[in-house]
């Protein structure tokens, strides 16, 4: 970008300043303090935090195009400035400015910089994207970026208008508001939904899966420290979707097993009742939701908006 | 200064001649006439892009939701399909309606007027039998529109297949009473003014449009043929 | 037109869109549902009854008659309201008492039939307590959940004997559901909803009544 | 005599006068009373009538089906009333008269003697054939539409001044923004096209006329009939999954959904008939010498954004329908239990949704590029580079849809694509700011209101496309996906972006399309208090959202209370401004009315170079287009067009070389 100004060829008389130079004279220094206040103050404290390996990969992720991206807006901006203070109209100057159509140099540098800054950016993010296992986004129930290191933490997020529920296939398949994680363990989120679509976002985190009703959607993530999870919402999904929260924490991998060990017994003569843990759970795949409906008289598919007429199979 | 309004050239080359008889009103008149003519053109291939996104929607769905299969639901064991005979009669009449009508068209290009008239008017019966035909399959439906994946999307584009369809055979009907008021010599030989000749030429256009418009619906009968009764 | 005659339509013009404007937020958006008052009663304590029914008199419940909903019986008057907003105070125990004059829909998801945040962690069902329910094979079956998510409280409501469908409804063939619940000192609206989807013939049980404030969701505001 | 697709010349036989009218010009129309010719009463009349037969035929087919008995609402007798009620409308506004009269094989009156059959204020709410007409009606309604849609937004920025106390309860906060949102991407996607694309483009290439007034008028006149059942909306308790309508909670929604549906259905169609009618015009009525490369880049603009309304809103018109077929006769497109997926509909929505933010961004593009070389005084930097960026991102646009839902588990293994074609569009963005920053060099930069617009569009837009690139990103999109960010990200490119390049336009264009200058005082006030409190507004909510807050919530973490604070007073500032140029635009449009100087920004544009506001007809005689429109200070540049030309010139064929005979 920086051949930019100085390729035009410079009109007028033999006394116009370097008008290219004198740009990027302002511009250089604005853009490396810009990047340096980035990389060191700004890109460590930058959401969503470091608590995860996906949050960690999208926080360098943030940090890096924001490095890319401040000496671009700053480019820009100097150079409107620049010209907007020096190129003024002046009072009683009815003159045209200089017949300029273009400049071919120019624009091929143009072009030439931004098609590099734009391609090593889709690089970038997809290394970003499958280096720590799908970088925390939803994969679909088929996912093909997988943490390595044997079997990770399953945890079943089951979103319902609205609430967020979650079940332990691992520890008898118990189901609880609470979401709780173990430090430094790869944990594997499988989101479903039993209505309408939801999304399971784990801000701190970094982790982002659409809850859509019959569909297993698998999000990775492994936590590198302790700390407080924030659960939210993130696809309008109604009435409440503003407090479909869940409080969740990260904890030491001691004080899971102990939660987990109490809870599961604990919960014990409900999970009894619980379907056995299957990845998506519509009437016509649980017998025994499906039997119940029927004995309420809601035969129908769609919980009766279909009528009697539709087949289920329960 | 060049910003103000325009005056003529500043040292123009005398003007060429202009042709003999010419004058402002017909030399207007004429452009315009042919960006009217060149509109027709232009607009059904534009329409027919539309209608091809349009139409692209339900064919996406159709391969989409068959793709995904949800529950075996796209078309489960035991579903009973639209009738086939209903399915294939819908598509021939369209196909032969077009078909028919092209023939008419090649027949008023050889300066034969009362061809096409027959031609069309066949064309449009076997059009509005086709709709007809269309409306009965889905008045005695043999499923309930949302009992398959296949049900859904059967229901949901054959209606608008159907407006489709019967909006062109309304363009075709207005054709028709349009010819009327050409005298058939006019298909044979110039006539006499320019507003005759006008005339003559934007019906032809807008004849050639529909046909445009109406062989692409013809495929598209075809398309959805394929795809409800054949390959479902 | 003349000058007065432009201004005057403009004037003309911007109060009629004014008032249409202030018409529509005043009445399409503003507007709700009541809410009932409790006070603490001499006990310190907090009586909430309310009921279930499967559909309404059109008299009681002008715009949506055959949906499933909620009534709140004021505490004043035992007139029974068409509402789901209640006010309650801070730092209180909430007795509550549901009567049931609708039939049994399926818990969608089972962990809602299981009892949580009351008082001792049970409910009672006509007197006997209850702690989980098999809401899609009994013994008992539910008809609704009594939810505040806020306070981690779930409560599944016991399908009562008979279906009524001209809420409110005052006969004797009903199920009584029975809870107590301390409310939060931190003052604020706290919505509760149901969790089972049991909007008759909107998509999953989940449309309607299930998404209107009044019906069968509404808010319990704590106040300080 | 044959019949070609393209005819070649016309035939020019001898003796008579030629002209272009109808063969039998009808009877004469005997002027009837006003209030028994179409007009908006008897469309209202019609619409009413509409709705009410619709609404009897829905409650006659459907109220035993027992989902109607069992929920209480007949969605069969809501839609079809819609629907019905539209056709109505339009009957009333004598849409259709043209059409049955063709039916019949009566003679159909020419458009321009139908488009001069009323004058006065009278012609504006009549179905009128001219395109300026058409061009008005769109303007007043767009800025209506927008003004609904801004006081939602206030109602938006009320409730979320407080994380506790509410003004709205949750339903009608969700209402709100449903409708906020729906009424801003959709009645508003022809903000420009509609008021100066249809006015200023016939001018600008030179032509006297419009393809098909018809349509161009039917595109307006639906527009009203679709605000109408949007808001409409209301009284059914709105629908709670704002602008996007993600199944299934759309299908569950009660009558509210019917509405959004059949509006947005209605919008849709207006969409394709007004970029319809624009190609159309644009390729084959340029005026002779209009060459490809004379074309203003605006009129590139609303050509690509044309391309786009055509060819991605049938996606949508279809998407609706099969929302609507979901709702009433239970077809299961959306539902997964019986075949379907809500899959569907996100595809089938965003493969719309993502062309539309192209319609919302292109048509400021071209405002901007078309304003600077004026008050620049110099040339377009790199003109083909602007049209080859327009060009390139509606390509692009049709392949990014994806990346709306790169977190939904569609196509996961897809996603690196997808980041790579949104972040490819980014070049092709980028071209418009080279052509800026190009023009800017050694320029003589006058700091008019329209021209402050148009910096204002390169300052938000420089924003909102570096936060686009953020979000192109799927690691960081992780994390900003439905948050405030992608809020404040599309607030920036369409607000900061398409209105004030609006606003610039309107500055700039309306001496010329009502020949009255708007107060360049109250201008001032305008475009600063705008400027500062819409980068007020919403700069904050992009850390808003990165600190953890979603969208279309009415409530949110208490930490927030003071940014969101700041921003709703912001907002209500902001809302000030807007009040600060409907008071303009009012003030000198209805009272004041100081005529305009014939070319007050001195531009070298076609449009400019007639009276203002132009003659019915535009030119008394085809223009044939000299030059460029950019020839700012390109010594001896010869005039944009000749407005007198010699007889003899004016032809199809002398598209191209016509320009160079007349030069020499």
């Amino acid at each position: 970008m920086t051949a930019a100004p100085t390729a035009v060829p410079a009109a007028g008389t033999g006394r116009e300043p370097n008008h290219g130079l004198r740009i990027v004279a302002i511009w250089l220094p604005i853009a490396l303090a810009a990047d340096l206040l980035i990389w060191f103050v700004w890109g460590p404290h930058l959401p969503p935090g470091d608590l995860s390996n996906s949050a960690a990969s999208q926080q360098s992720d943030l940090t890096v195009m924001a490095v890319l991206a401040a000496p671009v807006m700053a480019f820009v901006l100097v150079f409107a400035g620049y010209a907007l203070v020096v190129w003024r109209h002046r009072e009683g100057d009815d003159e045209d400015g200089p017949p300029i159509h273009g400049n071919t140099r120019v624009s091929v540098a143009w072009i030439a910089i931004t098609s590099a800054l734009v391609l090593s950016l889709a690089v970038f993010g997809t290394a970003e994207l499958v280096n720590p296992a799908g970088a925390g986004a939803g994969e679909g129930n088929t996912p093909i970026w997988k943490p390595g290191g044997g079997a990770p933490l399953q945890v079943q997020v089951i979103a319902q208008q609205w609430r967020f529920t979650y079940r332990y296939p691992q520890f008898g398949g118990f189901e609880s508001t609470t979401l709780m994680l173990p430090v430094g363990q790869n944990v594997q989120f499988n989101v479903t939904s039993l209505d309408v679509i939801h999304s399971f976002w784990a801000y701190q985190l970094g982790v982002k899966a659409d809850a859509n009703p019959d569909v297993d959607n698998v999000a990775y993530t492994r936590p590198l420290h302790t700390g407080a999870v924030t659960v939210r919402c993130a696809e309008l999904c109604g009435l409440w979707h503003a407090d479909m929260t869940t409080a969740g924490r990260v904890v030491t991998v001691a004080a899971f097993r102990g939660w987990a060990t109490a809870t599961r017994t604990q919960l014990a003569p409900l999970t009894k009742n619980l379907p056995p843990f299957t990845l998506t759970y519509d009437p016509n795949a649980v017998a025994q939701l499906g039997k119940a409906f029927q004995k309420a008289g809601l035969s129908g598919a769609g919980g009766q908006y279909y009528g009697p007429q539709y087949p289920v199979q329960p | 200064m060049s910003g103000t309004l325009s005056p003529p050239p500043s040292s123009p080359a005398p003007p060429p001649e202009p042709p003999e008889g010419v004058t402002r009103a017909a030399e207007e008149a004429s452009f315009y006439h042919e960006a009217a003519l060149n509109a027709a053109w232009t607009g059904v291939r534009l329409a027919i892009g539309g209608l091809s996104f349009g139409f692209g929607c339900f064919v996406f769905a159709y391969f989409y939701l068959r793709s995904l299969n949800s529950h075996g639901m796209w078309h489960p064991a035991g579903f009973k399909g639209p009738q086939p005979w209903a399915g294939a009669l819908i598509m021939a009449l369209v196909v032969v309606s077009a078909l028919l009508q092209y023939l008419g068209l090649t027949r008023i290009k050889g300066g034969h007027k009362r061809p096409w008239q027959l031609a069309a008017l066949a064309a449009l019966a076997l059009g509005l039998a086709a709709v007809g035909l269309q409306v009965w399959e889905l008045l005695n439906l043999r499923f309930q529109p949302g009992s398959a994946g296949f049900a859904s999307v059967f229901t949901g584009a054959t209606p608008v297949f159907l407006i489709i369809v019967l909006g062109a055979l309304i363009w075709l009907e207005t054709l028709i009473m349009r010819a009327r008021a050409v005298p058939a010599i006019s298909f044979v030989e110039q006539p006499p003014t320019y507003a005759e000749a006008f005339a003559v030429q934007r019906f032809q256009a807008g004849l050639s449009a529909f046909t445009v418009l109406w062989n692409y619906l013809a495929v598209i009968a075809i398309v959805f043929w394929v795809l409800f009764y054949v390959t479902a | 037109m003349s000058l007065a005659a432009r201004v005057a339509t403009l004037i003309v013009a911007v109060f009629a869109v004014a008032g249409g404007a202030i018409f529509a937020v005043a009445h399409y958006l503003l507007g709700g549902p009541p809410t009932v008052d409790f006070a603490a009663g001499p006990s310190g304590q907090v009586s909430v009854v309310m009921q279930t029914d499967a559909s309404s008199s059109p008299a009681a419940v002008p715009d949506h008659p055959t949906w499933v909903s909620y009534f709140i019986r004021a505490p004043a008057t035992g007139r029974w309201i068409h509402t789901t907003l209640f006010q309650v105070p801070a730092h209180t125990r909430v007795n509550v008492t549901i009567f049931g004059y609708d039939g049994s829909t399926p818990v969608r998801n089972q962990y809602w039939g299981q009892v949580t945040g009351t008082v001792g962690g049970v409910a009672h069902y006509g007197g006997k307590p209850v702690q989980t329910v098999n809401g899609w094979n009994g013994p008992y079956l539910v008809q609704h959940t009594f939810a505040i998510p806020g306070l981690n409280l779930n409560v599944p409501v016991e399908a009562g004997p008979a279906t009524c469908t001209a809420g409110p409804c005052t006969g004797n063939a009903h199920s009584t559901t029975t809870f107590s619940f301390e409310t939060p000192a931190q003052p604020g609206a706290y919505r509760w909803q149901c969790f089972v989807p049991c909007g008759l013939s909107y998509l999953d049980g989940n449309g309607g009544p299930m998404q209107t404030i009044g019906y069968m969701t509404g808010n319990m505001q704590v106040a300080s | 005599m044959t019949v070609e697709l393209q005819p070649g010349k016309p035939q020019e036989p001898g003796g008579r006068v030629p002209g272009g009218r109808q063969p039998e010009p009808g009877p004469p129309r005997s002027p009837r009373a006003w209030w028994r010719r179409p007009a908006v009463h008897t469309g209202v009349a019609g619409a009413v009538l509409g709705y009410l037969l619709g609404h009897l035929l829905g409650n006659f087919i459907a109220h035993g089906y027992s989902q109607v008995q069992n929920s209480g609402q007949n969605d069969y007798a809501i839609v079809l009333g819609y629907v019905l009620g539209t056709v109505g409308w339009l009957a009333g506004l004598g849409v259709f008269n043209d059409l049955l009269r063709q039916l019949a094989g009566r003679p159909v009156h020419a458009a321009e003697e139908a488009g001069d059959s009323s004058s006065g204020l009278a012609r504006y709410f009549r179905y009128s054939l001219d395109h300026k007409v058409v061009g008005l009606q769109y303007l007043v309604g767009m800025i209506g539409y927008f003004l609904t849609g801004g006081l939602l937004a206030m109602a938006i920025r009320t409730e979320l001044l407080s994380p506790s106390t509410h003004v709205f309860s949750s339903a009608a906060y969700t209402e709100i923004v449903g409708e906020h949102g729906t009424m801003m991407m959709m009645m508003l996607s022809s903000i420009i096209l509609g008021p100066l694309g249809n006015y200023l483009m016939p001018l600008m290439i030179g032509s006297k006329r419009m393809a098909f007034p018809r349509i161009e008028a039917l595109s307006f006149w639906l527009t009203p009939a679709a605000y109408l059942i949007l808001l409409s909306g209301l009284m059914f308790g709105g629908f709670p999954f704002g602008w996007t309508g993600y199944a299934p909670l759309s299908v569950e929604a009660t009558q509210g959904a019917d509405a959004y549906a059949v509006a947005f259905g209605v919008m849709g169609i207006s969409l394709i008939l007004l970029g319809f009618n624009i190609i159309v015009t644009i390729v084959c009525y340029r005026a002779p010498g209009m060459r490809w490369s004379r074309l203003p880049i605006f009129v590139w603009a609303i050509l690509t954004t044309s391309f786009l309304m055509v060819l991605a809103a049938p996606v949508l018109v279809g998407g609706m329908y099969m929302m609507i077929t979901d709702r009433t006769v239970q077809t299961a497109f959306f539902t997964s239990d019986l075949g379907g997926s809500s899959y569907l509909w996100e595809n089938l929505f965003w493969f719309f949704g993502h062309p539309e933010v192209y319609i919302l961004a292109l048509p400021g593009f071209g405002i901007v590029c078309e304003i600077l070389p004026v008050f620049c005084r110099k040339p377009l930097f790199g003109y083909r580079i602007a049209a080859a960026g327009m060009v390139g991102v509606t390509l692009l646009s049709f392949f990014v849809w994806q990346h709306h839902l790169f977190d939904s588990g569609i196509n996961p293994d897809m996603r690196p694509v997808f980041m790579l074609t949104t972040e490819l569009i980014s070049i092709p963005t980028g071209f418009i700011f080279l052509v800026a920053l190009g023009t800017f060099w050694k320029a003589k930069i006058r700091f008019s209101v329209p021209m402050l617009f148009a910096l204002g569009f390169y300052f938000n837009f420089l924003i909102g496309g570096i936060s686009g690139v953020f979000l192109s990103d799927v690691p960081a999109d992780t994390t900003e996906h439905g948050t405030f960010f992608v809020m404040a990200h599309f607030h920036y490119t369409i607000m900061g972006g398409l209105v004030f390049a609006f606003m610039g336009g309107l500055y700039y264009w309306l001496p010329k399309m009502m020949g009255i200058e708007l107060n360049q005082k109250l201008g001032k006030i305008h475009f600063w208090t705008m400027f500062v409190f819409f980068n007020s507004t919403f700069l904050p909510l992009f850390a808003v959202g990165m600190a953890g807050q979603p969208r279309r919530v009415y409530t949110y973490a208490r930490s927030l209370e003071t940014l969101n604070d700041w921003v709703s007073i912001s907002a209500f500032l902001l809302g000030g401004s807007i009040l600060v140029f409907v008071i303009n635009f009012v003030w000198s449009t209805v009272i004041a009315r100081v005529p305009a100087p014939g070319n007050p920004w001195r531009s070298r544009g076609l449009e400019w170079q007639i009276p203002s506001p132009p003659p019915p007809g535009n030119f008394t005689v085809v223009p044939v287009v000299l030059s460029g429109p950019y020839e700012y200070g390109v010594a001896g540049a010869p005039p944009v067009a000749d407005l007198d030309p010699p007889l003899g010139v004016i032809s199809r064929d002398s598209l191209g070389d016509a320009a160079e005979q007349v030069e020499v």
